[in-house]
């Protein structure tokens, strides 16, 4: 049981934090705090993903000296998987694309109707 | 050591996010977030993800606050939830 | 709304925890996804492009088509703001 | 020789590059933009269509990325599918972009050149989305669609923003769910290419993270392409965007969100999985059941000409869904071949919406009074492509929906049989009560106004020739689509 | 004889004498003139400095400089030195320089560059001093059991007269501890201290003499008489 | 209802625009370094790209729209942005050109007189230049819409007395 926690318990806590995201997305009314929400459950995704790339005993993604210029095979082991990360890269700037547009959004919003609470705007708009 | 590290850093990565949806001022919001960024960034370098967390610590703990405090000058920072 | 948001949040938060029971344990060196593609990268990387740091290798190069679109996320979010805020020139 | 080899990279590239172009023309001369778009568009059909023809000569075509080979670069497969979906993207975009200057003229004078900026990239996105053989570059791209979509929704009339934002968020946690969908898979298998992918999963079919990963999968996309529970964002966001935006996306967003559900069961999982393991099946047919019901009956209570179509499009999104989820290999075919007659027919459908916005500069049902006499050209059109959605034989939404009742008898479903009778039976009245309007009544201020009311104000050409021609390809696709279920759709379905 | 030799002796002596006072004033003369010359322009370059009209001086100085410092940080951030990153690091300082070459010397006066970093180097272990002293001053407020806090906010009007200056002072005053610069309003600072010694010590201005001293501000004309002068004198010899 | 930069430029604040001064230059170096040394080092297109951007915001913050409209105007920032990308895709279809498939940078090695290996090295480098471009320019593009609101400081009242007429 207590290995079973051990191994897993990393994965919960990304779970409980995009769930802490998600909640803020949905649930919330505040604008600005649903594009926070965002903001959360995909950091937190980021996170899963980066964790999938980590190896016990493993060292950065860069290739050291020796291994660059002599001939001598490489330890695959002793680097971790550098395809989450770069996955992961491009999940950032997706997630900064996103803010910047949900930020524009929220400012058009507020110059029409001058509030950033969604059942406010909805009352004014019908 | 380095478990305990993981632990400390996850705690301050939960409090953080749990703050940043429940705080009612939104700069103060927004000032949580960042520092959840951040936190998050050391946690990825913790994981030998250098490349992702330096990304990171650019874009979305520097240029994401920074566009979200301009947002906010430009609307308000009251919020009711 | 909150009632109903919490409830979603609850179960897609226990599906995503249901999924986890098969996954291989963290930090595990030998799990599908540390051995089955990646490996080549790092053999191949300084043969094939000169470029100690394998992440720059994979996002530019091998999988460079992927940085070209995200790059184009970028250049949407920019032209968004712009069709969507800017006010300025008439006409 | 060499150019047709490299087509499928061109399809994306051009528009993807003349889009990077568009700003700096735009500084030069304003005029110049809706041309090159059209250059841009046109070119990229020419290579889709010559894709097209050779995936139908020679089967599936691949192409590597940067020389590098699947599993470890980005491939391309375009088999039959995918091929008629690059022709439909390409070829309404064309059509739409034909249509533009004048409507965007009166909409959005002052945004016209980052408005077509945006719209190539739409584009882009969206050929992307469908040609691409790898999991990660689709969701990477349907992110560039889906930004590109929300900022053209957000710069339509008033309310737009709120309708945008509430897309956004819903389309993010779409885009999310997806992603995790992905990074699911990726834990277990190691791999993101789709080919890849199917050729590992097999013997991973009864470990519960493919269980959540597929799970997730079919909701991310079911938000995104608004099947019934998740439906909420579509109709105020399509009612209120810039008619030129609707007319883009309206048709496509929701269909590509429907291949990517069929390259998702069909090509990463196997049907077997996708059917057997889940009760995947019922509660598709459930959801397809409830879509077109409420569709249909909240479509009935509009008075909104744009919302109206909305909620037929939802109801249509119903129809597609659960003809994937009778599982059969007849009821698949008519879902593909809905799914081409359906861009078709809402594009035509908002582009007279659009017509009568530029004319009325609303788009109530109540602005269809004396339409018939006022713009013949135009109800002539509408005729027709309503008579399509009502499913009268000779156009081609009567093959459509005959093969999916087809498919639903097959499968002893007869629910779904008599939802799709009671759609067409509510789509009759829908239609018949516009051209009612349209026919019959002359409306209030005939008395007032008697010149000005008889007077002849048709729409102007550049938008009237794209309505007219979907009429009559909507035609042309009804009396051929033998050849095109023979030649395309019966290789795109997956054996059962 | 002994008398005539002692005459023209002193005859000589006389004209030698003589010869001797026309050079002497001629050499004032010209030093004055000289000095009044210098003085002329380092009063025009102060009153350029005041106007605030600085960018027309020196621009292709102000580029090279840039240009010089930015290829050092360069070098120690790469520290890879084969031709083709040499390239890339003098293309990119290149670029910088030509963007920004105003910016970083936006009204420092070029020529006096060396002394500064000189006083500066001299002044930076006298500010470690301080900080050392004041260290032991706030740990004893802190400490003693009254807690002998008399905190309080203290303005005056100084005397240094460039922006590199004053923020060399307020950051001088914000890093000694017990001492935090507020704001600066006009030429005022505003400083809030924690005790009476700290704002007496404050108050005596060792500290802004100091900085005066490093930029040469107040004594600067002074410094640049003499210097000139002695240059002018050795030139003669 | 002020925006951010105005509140930031009536401070005046003497310091932090000295400071500021001082270090935008180095920040800028620093930027481009991070893209130079992706091959060795974490960083790239991206990491620097925004770091310049941030560089140009640290300037509109504490300098003002005037003086930061000097360096990089809007036109400027849309030419940046799309001369990024467009870096981007061009080496791609130069690669194309050369009989290689899209992005095939091996292919570069023809025109360049080098290997295989450091022709697609070079690849890499160029394809982070622009990425960079790219992504300064759109960094300060947002910034500077979302700061502004679209309007430029000083023409607010103007336009907004044109909307409400």
């Amino acid at each position: 049981m207590f290995d079973l926690v051990m191994a897993k318990y990393n994965f919960w806590i990304y779970i409980v934090l995009m769930m802490i995201g998600f909640y803020a997305m949905i649930a919330k009314n505040n604008l600005i705090k649903k594009i926070v929400g965002i903001n959360i459950f995909q950091t937190a995704i980021i996170l899963f993903y980066i964790s999938i790339s980590f190896k016990r005993g493993a060292t950065l993604p860069i290739l050291t000296e020796s291994d660059m210029h002599g001939h001598t095979t490489i330890e695959i082991a002793q680097y971790l998987n550098p395809l989450p990360h770069v996955l992961m890269l491009t999940a950032i700037v997706v997630m900064v694309a996103t803010l910047g547009v949900a930020l524009a959004i929220a400012i058009l919003i507020y110059r029409k109707y001058h509030t950033l609470e969604e059942d406010e705007i909805l009352k004014e708009a019908k | 050591m380095t478990i305990a590290f993981d632990i400390v850093l996850q705690v301050f990565i939960l409090i953080c996010a749990i703050a940043a949806i429940t705080v009612r001022d939104l700069l103060s919001s927004v000032m949580i977030l960042g520092a959840y960024s951040f936190f998050m960034c050391l946690m990825w370098a913790q994981m030998g993800a250098v490349d992702v967390a330096f990304t990171e610590a650019s874009v979305s703990a520097g240029i994401g606050t920074i566009l979200f405090i301009a947002a906010l000058m430009k609307t308000t920072r009251r919020s009711r939830d | 709304m909150k009632i109903l948001g919490l409830i979603v949040t609850m179960v897609t938060g226990a599906l995503l925890m249901y999924g986890t029971a098969d996954m291989p344990d963290w930090g595990d060196p030998n799990s599908p996804a540390n051995s089955r593609i990646s490996p080549r990268y790092i053999e191949k990387t300084e043969i094939e492009t000169a470029t100690p740091n394998i992440v720059t290798s994979i996002l530019a190069d091998y999988r460079g088509y992927d940085t070209l679109g995200e790059t184009t996320v970028i250049f949407t979010a920019g032209v968004s703001c712009i069709l969507l805020l800017r006010r300025r020139r008439k006409g | 020789m060499m150019l047709t080899d490299q087509a499928p990279a061109l399809i994306v590239v051009i528009p993807l590059m003349c889009a990077l172009l568009t700003p700096i023309i735009g500084l030069v001369k304003k005029e110049l933009c809706h041309i090159w778009v059209l250059f841009a568009l046109a070119l990229s059909t020419a290579f889709a269509v010559s894709v097209l023809l050779a995936v139908i000569s020679h089967g599936p075509v691949h192409y590597y990325m940067g020389g590098w080979m699947p599993p470890w670069g980005i491939e391309y497969v375009i088999d039959h599918l995918n091929a008629l979906m690059l022709v439909l993207v390409t070829g309404t975009a064309l059509v739409v972009a034909f249509y533009s200057p004048k409507s965007i003229e009166r909409e959005l004078p002052d945004k016209l050149t980052y408005f077509y900026t945006v719209f190539l990239l739409q584009v882009t996105g969206f050929l992307g989305i469908v040609i691409t053989g790898d999991v990660f570059n689709l969701y990477v791209f349907l992110e560039v669609a889906s930004l590109a979509g929300y900022a053209l929704i957000a710069a339509g009339e008033e309310g737009a923003p709120l309708a945008s934002f509430r897309y956004l968020i819903l389309g993010t946690i779409g885009a999310c769910f997806y992603l995790i969908g992905a990074g699911y898979l990726y834990i277990v298998t190691g791999s993101l290419n789709m080919a890849d992918l199917a050729a590992a999963l097999p013997e991973l079919y009864h470990s519960k993270v493919i269980l959540v990963a597929f799970a997730f999968f079919m909701v991310g996309i079911a938000l995104k392409m608004a099947l019934f529970p998740l439906h909420m964002w579509l109709p105020d966001a399509y009612t209120k965007a810039p008619s030129v935006a609707s007319a883009l996306i309206a048709p496509l967003m929701t269909k590509i969100a429907v291949y990517i559900m069929l390259r998702i069961m069909f090509t990463v999982f196997r049907p077997s999985f996708s059917f057997e393991i889940l009760p995947v099946s019922t509660i598709m047919v459930v959801t397809g059941i409830a879509a077109i019901l409420v569709g249909a009956v909240m479509a009935l209570a509009q008075i909104d000409f744009k919302r109206m179509l909305c909620y037929i499009i939802v109801a249509e999104v119903g129809y597609m869904v659960g003809g994937i989820g009778l599982a059969n290999e007849t009821a698949i075919k008519g879902a593909i071949l809905h799914v081409l007659n359906d861009v078709v027919m809402t594009l035509g459908l908002f582009a007279v919406a659009g017509i009568i916005t530029y004319v009325k500069k609303s788009h109530n049902l109540s602005d269809f009074q004396g339409a018939f006499k006022k713009m013949p050209f135009t109800m002539a059109a509408f005729t027709v492509i309503g008579l399509s959605v009502i499913g009268v034989p000779p156009t081609c939404g009567f093959f459509s929906k005959w093969y999916l009742i087809q498919g639903s008898v097959i499968a002893g479903n007869w629910y779904f049989v008599a939802a799709l009778l009671f759609s067409s039976l509510i789509n009759i009245v829908l239609f018949f009560r516009i051209l009612e309007i349209g026919y019959y009544d002359q409306g209030d201020h005939g008395n007032q106004e008697k010149g000005a009311g008889r007077k002849f104000t048709e729409a102007p050409v550049s938008m009237l020739v794209p309505a007219l021609f979907i009429a009559v390809l909507i035609i042309l696709i009804g009396f051929y689509n033998q050849p095109i279920i023979l030649g395309i759709i019966q290789h795109s379905v997956p054996t059962l | 004889m002994e008398v005539t030799l002692l005459i023209q002796a002193t005859d000589d002596a006389f004209q030698v004498m003589e010869k001797a006072k026309m050079q002497a004033v001629g050499i004032l003369d010209t030093a004055t003139r000289l000095t009044s010359e210098t003085r002329t322009i380092q009063e025009r370059k102060l009153k350029a400095i005041f106007k605030g009209a600085h960018e027309s001086q020196s621009g292709f100085l102000n580029f090279v400089a840039t240009f010089a410092i930015l290829i050092i940080f360069w070098a120690v951030l790469s520290g890879k030195f084969d031709a083709f990153h040499m390239t890339l690091g003098i293309l990119c300082s290149l670029v910088i320089a030509w963007l920004s070459h105003d910016l970083l010397f936006a009204n420092v006066r070029i020529g006096d560059i060396r002394v500064i970093v000189q006083r500066f180097l001299i002044y930076i272990p006298w500010h470690l001093y301080q900080i050392f002293l004041s260290n032991f001053h706030v740990a004893y407020l802190a400490l003693s059991p009254r807690m002998p806090i008399q905190p309080e906010i203290i303005r005056f009007k100084t005397k240094l007269e460039s922006d590199i200056s004053w923020v060399a002072f307020a950051n001088s005053i914000t890093l000694t501890p017990g001492t935090v610069t507020v704001d600066i309003e006009g030429n005022e600072f505003v400083v809030h201290a924690l005790s009476k010694k700290v704002a007496d010590d404050l108050n005596a201005g060792e500290m802004e003499d100091r900085i005066a001293h490093i930029f040469m501000e107040a004594d600067h004309i002074y410094i640049q008489d003499v210097l000139d002068v002695s240059r002018i004198f050795s030139a003669l010899k | 209802m002020n925006g951010f930069a105005e509140m930031i430029i009536k401070t005046e604040d003497i310091i932090v625009k000295t400071i500021a001064r001082i270090l935008i230059p180095f920040i800028q170096l620093f930027s481009l370094y991070v893209i130079m040394h992706g091959h060795y080092s974490p960083g790239g297109g991206f990491q620097g790209g925004v770091i310049m951007g941030a560089s140009l915001v640290l300037l509109f913050l504490t300098h003002g729209y005037e003086e930061s409209k000097e360096r990089m105007s809007e036109k400027a920032a849309i030419l940046f942005s799309s001369t990024g990308v467009l870096i981007y895709s061009g080496i791609g279809l130069l690669c194309l050109l050369l009989l290689g498939n899209y992005l095939d940078y091996g292919r570069l090695s023809l025109i360049l007189n080098v290997d295989l290996a450091h022709a697609r090295s070079l690849g890499i480098l160029g394809v982070e230049i622009g990425v960079g471009f790219a992504v300064m320019a759109v960094m300060f593009s947002i910034f500077l819409d979302i700061s502004t609101g679209g309007i430029e400081p000083g023409e607010e009242k103007k336009n907004e007395k044109a909307s409400t007429r």
